[in-house]
């Protein structure tokens, strides 16, 4: 890959509070070219949306930044003044939420929430910005736009919402779109219509997407690559298709055999389901090597004591595993 | 000094918030004597420096042999505050009208002595009988009994209006009476102006040019607005009086009367310790009232050796108050059959001349002599009626005891009800004789004389606790000059005789 | 910040005053009613009378640790009331509903558009002054804001898995109602009251200045303040510190309860941190 | 509808309304149709799942099956016997013949008791001898994969799996025959999910248990249900064996929701799940109901439809075409 | 709009009677009466006699039955009935005194809304200042300060030593006069205010759609403007409508004290004269003021949250 649009190496968050640090993300590294879509995918509490909100440097006390850097068209965005960061956050970088029922602000109409992007970046009056809104509502396929730009968000329906956030996120035409799990609280069908619609603009405008989900089908269907994160480790980052066909960390092998999936009962009658005994670490006691070590069934003594470090797999993938296959 | 003429006095009507009414024939608040006496004239006038009644809209009073018929000549400068010249229609109107049979006014009690005013307001008659217009301005007024109608005809509450006022729609909101000063403005629950009435009969009267009526219950509020010298007079309490004595400045302006109310702890001949004479005494003999005078009175009572107040013409100087003396009333007791003493219930309101604040200081020294007091506080509207109705063992109060001493002395006539005034149920043979005697008593003398009587076997009796007759304080700023020792009420002051010099603060 | 400062302000201010009122007779060097000589009226304070004495020569300083029990009493006695008016009201309705639910609600509006101070003032011109009364009086008369807590609590508790599941596992009402609504809003209902209690601590004093508060010589700090209120240019010691008693112990059972509240609600909890 | 004897569980033409308030300006007073005439039945040893768009009246259909919602209409019966209505039986009763586990692990256990009062208030409730009750609670830990000395804790010390495990546990105590899931695994982690299949799996076996499972996540409800019932607005629109409704898809709902399924493996493969354009038309005279989504009004009584066999104990919601 | 208030207007009926008939049942069992308050101060001889007709002239004699019957007939008819003690009609005491009570509640509130909730807003803005923790620690205090004793404390400080105001009265109904009262009564409501507003503020600082507007790349101060202010205001309206109600008791003692000729010290005064219909009438206009001041919080509320106009 030639210049990446965002390259993030090494980051590390801690939560810091009341004199106690704990770890919360480490030795995160991937990189998103222009107009790729990248995916993230983890459990729970992996960490994914902070390492989200550390790349639009929204991060607040008690989680810091505590290491590593995050380039952005060259620059580190974690050396950026706060002035000169606001200036990227949402002209550039733009980011959509997992809820949608409360990420509007519910006391505003909606055209004025998607304005309010003119007005900030682009200078406009108020009068021509709700103009822009209308286009912008009407860019999402939301019917009748000129008449839902007067509607406030409790008039709408989830998927309704969620193209308004698109709305806003694309509204200024950004690099990067980090969209954290934008389709979690919507039906299935709804996500199908959201996801289709954010690939389509975005492949449209050249948008290079963050995408972060726990579903790998939804991964699946929109990335080139993943990156997927266990307890604030990368286990691996690497092509989707290779990681599905041949997933090279023990996590990433688990998770996929405990899947059911579709059509195989089928063909080969209903299997017990592969499950990974034992549950995430909180970060607390996250381990002091291997983070997923005390479920693994291939660790050995090396991964207690020790961190592993990025195995390069080629074809531009990696994994952090003494064990990998 | 001559009266200088002209300022404005700011005044204080220290005992509720707020005036009950502007009609006060329907009033029965003392709060509202406050701007009666500015407004208003009654037929007597009370001389606060004679302690007696005098004429106020007469000139002149000729009385009947048997005493039951006055004949007066009216005034014939008195003009009512829209010009009418006053007549004897107005004097009738008025009286009849405050025994208005529809109405329960409380100027009744006052003019109920009148022949015929009874039935009247029973409906029984057109007219009051007893009320003769002879010409414009002369009328004759026959009572039921032989008494001096001054004491009743004086009070603020039987003035007099001019002829058919209450008819009129704006007469209770613009009030118009024969007083010194004109209504000006009433803020309900604030204030009251009254301006000068250029055309009041005494000529030369009224001084000021305008009165501001404050009200004013809250008496630390009192003391601060007084020191801010927002206020001209204030009424003190104790604690202020101690205060006001010792600062110099303060203690130059500082008016002093006994008033006609004797402070007393009555007792319930039905609660059985206290049909005991010796029980009685014994509590009157283990109380310190000097001590609670000087220390919790703050001096400012004088101590009471019987019913009748010292500016009573029948005040007997040499009479001795009980001494203290727990030792003897602890023997008393023993006597009385209660060597441990017993418990009973004072009943009291929340004040602290006659109220909670003195039975806190009794407790302890009746416990010193085995006797528990439950002190049980009640509102005043509460004691006022638990007292007449006799449910009570033993009540705190302050009564009238003048200026009239026969009818202060008829409440322990055995003759009068516990509902009108005889509350501790007095039932004394000797004692009604002394009475009866003193009401046929041919001379003012004779009469003072069985009066002392009475009283002293009053004393000796003890059907109350004898504590202290009001001693009330008026501290006034340096400007003001004219203030009288009104022993009926030391706050109400005959405004007209009130003036300020010129070091009066502008207002 | 581990420990929160208000939480433990508030406690230990409320340790104090709880002691003080326990050991009231212990620390008192006088009786609060009978030690009354009239002789040591207004006295300053000094080492025999710590805080001085009033007009009728008592001692101050005794007569703020028995006010404690009365102030105390007053407390935690109408809170109690409220507590459990509030309590049995809320919680029914918000977990029958219908019409029962309107009823207690139309009675919580009711009772909250009195005044409350206004309510409890016609409630004692009934009963006359006096401990029970003043019990009574603000016992009825402030339980409104447990009953709202207890309502809505009980309405999300209601639908909460675990009640639920107690009533598909055969639970009765009442039993779901004492064993799995109650002890999941003691929090917030805890929180009330300790609030509450400083609030009728504060009535009482207000109705004691209206006359209608504690029977005397009984001390409470409202009617001792109420009585000292006159001597506060002679005597100002015997104003001010049954004023600085209440204040401290209002502000004890404020900080108090906002800092259960803190630390009850999680929310608060990361905000604060 | 089915030609088995009795089933254990027949749900027959259930309403539930919910009366709601329309804004503070509008005093209209609307009934809400949560579910509308849902007629179903539930063998023994069978898992029937329901699934359907959010809102759609899957739970309100539960919480009715388990007594926690009175419908407004209808009745449900089991083995024969009515469980609604006047002659219901007392709770207590009721308590041994369903029982329902909820979605959110977090908020299903009560934080103020341990997990061993949780599980043996109920047992003492329905007079289990003192004796006995802590040998059930220890063998009802055991049977969800838990240590019996864990028991003395309190729900806020186990992990978000453990917690469902409890649950389970809860809703098996009394012996019901019956469980109702309420998308038992959809708050649950990833890699946690398929423990909690697997136990439910082995359960329903072990104790002959019979479930009804309400999911979103059609790969789970293929790998566990036997009959599977499609629910739109309230209605069911398609009802039919697991594998009749996977490979046969018809009502269109039906298809869109398979359709949109992001399965890992189809999106790799590029196979799709179902073929647009090889959908099947409606049996001839028949329109399918609803035709169009999106449309709907939960407030308004939908048009009469009913449900068609199109085969072996596969119906269709249809309306006739005109 | 319009048919909401009404409404809610029509809601209130309940209420009023349920008031009527508690003040109503409260006060026909309180001992003492208009009758007995008349000899109160112990001037006179009590006149049994006079008390009869009293009695009667009131139809304080007739059964408490008839006599509810006829003051919800009265009530029915928008008459509050005559005082016993002015034998004025209720309604004109009442109005006499309406507006210096409003007056005051509302320079209270003044006082309240334009001290405390600036100040809540600024200690929210920054958590765990130095500034936070003062006006917290200010407001607690404001919380816990018996209300009378504060009235004389300001009474001393701005009346006597500073001689700034005046220290009572109703003056010429002028702000000189009105401050140093609605001081006293504002505190209170101040200091809840403060906190609320502050609780308000940091509430919706952390919701999730003001990090949505931090996403867009907006300063503090436009997110306040823009995001913070309005969502905060509408938690905050609802104290106030409530504050204003517990005021309006409040202001019993501080009228009492301050000498404020307002509906307070009418309602202390009729209390302690039995001055039952103007006791009445006075509660019922308080409870009115409540209940009309909370239909306003409603109607604003609804207003400004267009997720309760719309449903
Ligand atoms: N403000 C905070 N204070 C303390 N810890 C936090 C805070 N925000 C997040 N964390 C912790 O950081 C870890 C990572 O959180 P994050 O939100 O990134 O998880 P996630 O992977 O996005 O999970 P999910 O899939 O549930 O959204 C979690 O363990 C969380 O508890
Ligand atoms: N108690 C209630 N009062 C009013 N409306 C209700 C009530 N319970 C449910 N509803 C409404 O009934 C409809 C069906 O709700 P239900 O919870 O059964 O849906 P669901 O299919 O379980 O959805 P989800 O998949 O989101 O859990 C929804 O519109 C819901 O808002
Ligand atoms: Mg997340
Ligand atoms: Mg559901």
């Amino acid at each position: 890959m030639s210049e990446a649009l965002l390259d993030v190496k090494d980051l590390r968050i801690d939560i810091v509070a009341g004199g106690t640090s704990h770890n919360a993300v480490e030795n995160v590294s991937f990189a998103i070219g222009r107009g790729e879509t990248f995916g993230l995918v983890g459990e729970s509490g992996c960490g994914k949306s902070i390492t989200a909100l550390a790349m639009i440097g929204l991060l607040k006390p008690p989680l810091i930044t505590s290491g590593g850097s995050i380039r952005f068209k060259g620059q580190n965005l974690l050396e950026l003044s706060a002035r000169e960061m606001r200036k990227l956050r949402g002209n550039r970088i733009a980011m959509i939420f997992q809820e949608p029922m409360t990420a509007l602000n519910p006391l505003s109409p909606v055209g004025r929430q998607i304005a309010e992007m003119f007005v900030l970046h682009q200078g406009a009056t108020w009068h021509e910005a709700e103009k822009k809104a209308v286009e912008a509502l009407a860019s999402v396929q939301v019917p009748a736009p000129d008449q839902r730009v007067k509607n406030y968000p409790h008039q709408m329906s989830g998927g309704m919402r969620q193209r308004v956030m698109i709305a806003i996120a694309l509204a200024c035409n950004p690099d990067l779109l980090i969209a954290d799990e934008p389709t979690t609280a919507l039906d299935v069908t709804v996500q199908a219509e959201i996801l289709k619609l954010m690939q389509e603009l975005c492949d449209a405008r050249g948008t290079a997407v963050l995408m972060i989900s726990h579903d790998l089908g939804v991964i699946a269907k929109m990335c080139r690559r993943v990156g997927i994160m266990y307890a604030g480790h990368m286990a691996e980052e690497r092509p989707v298709s290779d990681v599905f066909r041949t997933p090279a960390h023990p996590y990433t092998k688990g998770l996929l055999s405990s899947l059911p999936r579709l059509g195989s009962r089928g063909s080969h009658g209903r299997k017990r389901l592969q499950e990974i005994e034992g549950v995430v670490p909180s970060i607390a006691d996250f381990p002091a090597g291997c983070r997923f070590e005390p479920r693994c069934d291939r660790a050995s003594a090396i991964c207690v004591k020790q961190k592993p470090v990025e195995v390069d797999l080629g074809n531009d993938g990696f994994v952090r595993c003494f064990h990998h296959e | 000094e001559e009266p200088h003429p002209g300022g404005v006095i700011n005044f204080v009507a220290p005992y509720g918030s707020s005036f009950s009414s502007l009609d006060i024939h329907a009033s029965a608040q003392v709060q509202d004597e406050f701007w009666t006496k500015a407004i208003h004239r009654s037929l007597y006038d009370w001389d606060a420096n004679d302690n007696k009644p005098v004429l106020g809209l007469a000139t002149d009073v000729s009385v009947s042999d048997d005493k039951l018929t006055y004949t007066y000549k009216l005034r014939q400068d008195a003009y009512f505050h829209d010009g009418k010249q006053m007549t004897a229609d107005d004097i009738i109107y008025s009286y009849t009208r405050i025994m208005d049979p529809g109405k329960a006014y409380p100027a009744a009690q006052y003019i109920s002595n009148i022949k015929g005013a009874t039935e009247y307001n029973q409906g029984k008659a057109k007219e009051i009988s007893g009320l003769k217009k002879i010409d414009d301005f002369t009328l004759a007024i026959t009572l039921t009994d032989p008494i001096d109608p001054g004491y009743q005809l004086m009070t603020n509450y039987t003035a007099i209006y001019p002829a058919g006022a209450a008819d009129k729609p704006d007469f209770f909101t613009h009030p118009v009476g024969l007083g010194p000063y004109k209504f000006s403005e009433y803020v309900p629950g604030s204030r009251l102006t009254v301006v000068k009435n250029d055309k009041y009969y005494d000529k030369g009267k009224p001084y000021a040019d305008k009165i501001n009526i404050m009200i004013m219950g809250d008496a630390s509020a009192r003391d601060v607005a007084f020191r801010n010298k927002e206020v001209d007079v204030s009424v003190l309490g104790p604690a202020q009086y101690v205060a006001y004595k010792s600062d110099p400045e303060l203690a130059k302006n500082i008016i002093e009367v006994a008033e006609v109310y004797t402070r007393h702890v009555g007792f319930n001949p039905d609660f059985k310790p206290f049909q005991d004479k010796r029980v009685r005494q014994a509590i009157n003999y283990a109380i310190d009232s000097d001590l609670i005078i000087k220390r919790l009175a703050k001096d400012k009572a004088y101590r009471a050796s019987g019913w009748l107040p010292v500016s009573s013409p029948a005040y007997d100087k040499d009479s001795k108050p009980y001494p203290y003396d727990p030792e003897k009333a602890k023997a008393q007791l023993a006597e009385a059959g209660y060597p441990n003493g017993f418990e009973f219930e004072l009943t009291a309101t929340q004040n602290e001349s006659w109220g909670l604040t003195i039975v806190e200081a009794i407790i302890p020294m009746l416990d010193k002599v085995g006797i528990k007091v439950k002190a049980k506080p009640v509102e005043s509207s509460v004691l006022s009626e638990a007292v007449p109705g006799g449910d009570f063992q033993a009540y705190m109060w302050s009564s009238e005891s003048g200026p009239d001493s026969l009818t202060a002395l008829r409440c322990f006539y055995s003759k009068t009800p516990q509902s009108s005034c005889n509350y501790t149920k007095f039932n004394n043979p000797d004692y009604d004789k002394l009475i009866e005697a003193a009401r046929q008593a041919k001379t003012d003398d004779e009469k003072n004389e069985l009066l002392r009587k009475a009283n002293n076997l009053l004393q000796e009796e003890a059907p109350v606790w004898f504590f202290n007759y009001n001693k009330a304080v008026m501290a006034y700023q340096p400007w003001l000059h004219g203030v009288q020792p009104n022993s009926m009420e030391m706050a109400i002051q005959s405004y007209e005789k009130l003036w300020v010099d010129e070091t009066a603060p502008a207002r | 910040m581990g420990l929160r400062l208000n939480l433990v302000i508030g406690g230990v201010l409320c340790v104090l005053i709880i002691a003080a009122a326990v050991l009231a007779p212990w620390l008192a060097h006088y009786n609060p009613i009978m030690d009354a000589d009239l002789m040591n009226a207004e006295l300053p304070p000094d080492g025999q009378f710590w805080f001085g004495t009033d007009s009728q020569g008592r001692d101050v300083f005794s007569r703020i640790l028995y006010g404690a029990q009365v102030s105390l009493t007053v407390g935690i006695g109408s809170q109690l009331i409220n507590t459990i008016i509030g309590l049995i009201f809320g919680i029914s309705a918000g977990y029958f509903g219908g019409w029962w639910d309107d009823l207690v609600s139309g009675l919580t509006n009711l009772m909250l558009s009195i005044p409350s101070l206004i309510f409890a003032l016609a409630i004692m011109a009934v009963l006359g002054p006096g401990l029970p009364s003043l019990l009574i009086a603000l016992g009825l008369t402030n339980w409104s804001w447990t009953c709202r807590i207890a309502r809505s609590s009980t309405l999300s508790l209601k639908s909460q898995g675990y009640v639920q599941a107690a009533k598909t596992l055969g639970y009765g009402d009442a039993r779901i109602m004492a064993t799995q609504i109650l002890p999941n809003m003691i929090g917030p209902v805890l929180v009330i009251a300790t609030l509450g209690m400083g609030d009728a601590i504060l009535s009482e004093a207000a109705l004691s200045y209206l006359g209608l508060g504690i029977r005397p010589p009984q001390p409470s700090w409202g009617n001792m303040l109420t009585d000292a209120r006159e001597l506060i240019v002679i005597a100002p010691w015997a104003a001010i510190f049954p004023g600085v008693a209440i204040f401290l112990t209002v502000l004890g059972l404020n900080l108090f309860g906002d800092g259960l509240r803190d630390w009850l609600d999680p929310h608060m909890r990361t905000r604060r941190a | 509808m089915n030609d088995c004897p009795e089933p254990l569980l027949r749900v027959e033409d259930l309403s539930v309304h919910f009366p709601v308030q329309g804004g503070v300006f509008s005093r209209s007073r609307r009934l809400l149709r949560a579910v509308n005439n849902v007629s179903l039945s539930l063998n023994k040893g069978e898992c029937l799942s329901v699934v359907g768009e959010s809102g759609c009246g899957k739970s309100t259909l539960a919480l009715s099956i388990v007594g926690l919602q009175a419908p407004t209409s209808g009745a449900i019966y089991f083995e024969g016997k009515p469980i609604t209505g006047t002659v219901q039986p007392s709770r207590m009763g009721r308590a041994q013949m369903a029982q329902i586990v909820f979605q959110d692990p977090y908020a299903s256990l009560n934080p103020r008791q341990t997990v061993f009062t949780s599980l043996a208030a109920p047992l003492r409730l329905h007079g289990i001898e003192a004796g006995e009750v802590e040998g059930r609670v220890e063998e009802m830990m055991r049977l969800v994969g838990l240590k019996p000395d864990q028991a003395k804790r309190f729900p806020h010390e186990f992990s978000g799996g453990q917690r469902q495990r409890i649950g389970i546990a809860r809703a098996l105590v009394l012996n019901p025959r019956v469980v109702v899931l309420d998308e038992p695994v959809s708050a649950l982690d990833v890699s946690i999910r398929a423990q909690i299949i697997n136990l439910l799996l082995e359960l329903k076996e072990r104790l002959e248990l019979s479930y009804i499972m309400i999911s979103h996540d059609l790969s789970v409800v293929e790998h566990m249900s036997d009959r599977v019932a499609v629910m739109y607005f309230g209605q069911i629109v398609e009802t039919g064996p697991w594998n009749s409704i996977f490979d046969n898809p018809t009502h269109p709902y039906t298809r869109r929701l398979i359709g949109a399924i992001p399965d890992p493996f189809a999106e790799l493969a590029g196979t799709s799940l179902v073929d647009e354009a090889s959908a099947p038309p409606p049996p001839a005279g028949f329109d399918f109901y609803p035709k169009e989504f999106g449309k709907h009004d939960v407030y308004s009584l939908p048009p009469p439809s009913q449900l068609v066999a199109i085969d072996v104990d596969h119906h269709v919601r249809l309306v006739p075409a005109h | 709009m319009l048919r909401f208030v009404l409404r809610r207007l029509l809601q209130m009926i309940p209420t009023i009677v349920a008031v009527s008939l508690l003040i109503f049942v409260i006060f026909s069992v309180v001992p003492g009466s208009i009758a007995s308050s008349m000899f109160a101060d112990g001037r006179g001889a009590n006149d049994p006699k006079l008390v009869e007709r009293i009695k009667q002239e009131f139809g304080l004699d007739r059964p408490v039955y008839v006599r509810f019957g006829d003051y919800m007939w009265q009530l029915a008819h928008f008459d509050l009935g005559t005082s016993f003690r002015t034998r004025q009609p209720v309604a004109d005491m009442i109005g006499e005194r309406l507006w210096p009570t409003l007056k005051l509640a509302f320079a209270a509130m003044c006082v309240a809304i334009v001290i405390g909730l600036p100040l809540g807003f600024i200690a929210a803005l920054k958590p765990g200042s130095i500034l936070d923790s003062l006006t917290m620690v200010g407001a607690i205090s404001g919380l816990s300060l018996p209300q009378f004793w504060l009235g004389l404390l300001v009474m001393y400080l701005f009346a006597l030593t500073l001689g700034w105001l005046p220290s009572f009265g109703y003056g010429d109904g002028g702000l000189r006069n009105i401050i140093l009262p609605a001081l006293t009564l504002g505190v209170a409501p101040l200091a809840l205010l403060a906190r609320t507003t502050r609780a308000a503020v940091l509430e919706v600082m952390n919701a999730d759609f003001i990090r949505t507007a931090r996403s867009k790349g907006m300063n503090s101060f436009l997110l306040v403007k823009w995001h913070v202010m309005r969502n905060a205001l509408v938690l905050v309206i609802t104290t106030l409508g409530l504050q204003f109600g517990s005021m309006m008791g409040q202001a019993v003692v501080v009228e009492k004290m301050f000498s404020w000729p307002g509906l307070g010290s009418l309602l202390i005064d009729s209390v302690s004269l039995r001055d039952i219909p103007v006791v009445q009438g006075s509660i019922l206009v308080l409870v009115l003021c409540f209940l009309l001041v909370n239909t306003l919080v409603d109607v604003l509320y609804a207003v400004i949250d267009p997720r309760i106009s719309h449903g």
